[in-house]
């Protein structure tokens, strides 16, 4: 009952970290599914470095490698990323 | 009609033969990138180059493809780099084939603009002794903008 | 930097691997066209293209370096071919070098667009059993214009 | 004291000639010194042909290989060109 987290770039340096098990359950249940908000505020508990990794102006999320806005619903199994802006090319 | 991405070098005539194929269409527009020798008036000693793999080549493919529709190409090609690149090695290359060349040369335009700024890559570039990940840069938002605007 | 006139087929590769020279700059834009197999709904077999080879030679260089200072250029090339071409045969081949990507596929544009109405060659067409020269179209009259329009 | 005509495309298969030698003299004087337009006036009299190929509308006149209007001059020496509108590329 896991969703994978990602983290790329500046975040993944800073936290240390480029991918981690989150239990969803944590912070969802039947009646009240987590959105990506959720998750980040589950995350950010882990302490300063990882609220302010989290709360960055800027900061994507992506969920299953397409951009949402926080308020996307995040299910089990689901790949859920957070990155700086893009600057391929 | 496809994506690359690949730490190896690009190499541009093949890639070129291959777009085309058999039957060039009449009109074939590219475009490479190439590592810039110097950031921001500092010297440029080298470049690496992150990316989500699986989130990368789906956003890829769907930029193609939305090429496709909105300037009617026949075929398009886009490779990417990743990983570690010097100064002056080709970092993108897309090519687009189209029936008349405004629309060949606005999808690569168009393929560039939003690839830039869509593309999960992250540029950490290594200045002198230090090294800083790139900022995204206000103009590339702006060219990414224009498209939104003029979207069917 | 350079014009060729030829009648031979244009070696793409070997234009863009002169075009970027030892150095390349950030930013390389190319454009080639190729003869299309159908001309107003019929079948095309063939195409001659007579010139006016010191007119035109002289068009194209002036072009190159209107193209060098509008878009700060570092590297271009123009390659025209004349006499009998294929269906499917390239034709004409330009390729620019810019710092910045805008301005490399803007001066393909504005190369193309420009050699289209003021470069000295005239197509004839051989379409089925019938010959016809090929009359100036209003659509590369508009986008010749667009170019003066923005002119500094 | 001549100048070159040359003929391109569609003028040329019509009038059967790619170039030709014009004398100025016909046309100039040191005092009124011949433009374009003289030159294509004094051509047009080697008959219907000739002034159908000349008055179309959209021909191109160019002078030593520029594009011109009708009003310039033409002096010794020079190479003038009559052509349909040119579909390069």
């Amino acid at each position: 009952m896991n969703i994978t987290i990602k983290l790329f770039a500046a975040l993944r340096e800073a936290l240390g970290e480029s991918e981690l098990k989150f239990e969803l359950s944590e912070v969802s249940s039947d009646a009240a599914p987590a959105d990506v908000a959720a998750v980040k505020a589950a995350l950010a508990n882990r302490g300063a470095d990882w609220r302010e990794a989290l709360y960055q102006p800027n900061l994507v999320h992506a969920l299953n490698h397409k951009v949402v806005f926080t308020d996307a619903v995040v299910s089990e199994g689901d790949e859920l990323a957070f990155f700086p802006p893009m600057t391929g090319g | 009609m496809s994506v690359s991405l690949q730490p190896e070098a690009i190499n541009v005539a093949a890639e070129y033969a291959e777009l085309i194929g058999d039957e060039p269409g009449a009109a074939v527009a590219t475009f490479t990138g190439y590592v810039r020798g110097h950031a921001e008036g500092q010297a440029l000693t080298a470049l690496e180059l992150e990316h989500y793999p699986e989130m990368a080549q789906k956003v890829l493919l769907s930029l193609g493809k939305t090429a496709v529709e909105r300037f009617k190409l026949s075929r398009w090609r886009i490779v990417h780099r990743f990983g570690s690149l010097s100064v002056m090695d080709s970092i993108v290359w897309v090519g687009a084939v189209a029936e008349h060349r405004g629309e060949a040369i606005a999808a690569c335009e168009f393929m560039m603009d939003t690839l830039k700024t869509d593309a999960p890559f992250w540029k950490r570039e290594q200045v002198g002794a230090g090294e800083q990940w790139v900022a995204r840069r206000d103009i590339d938002i702006y060219r990414r903008k224009r498209w939104q605007g003029e979207a069917q």
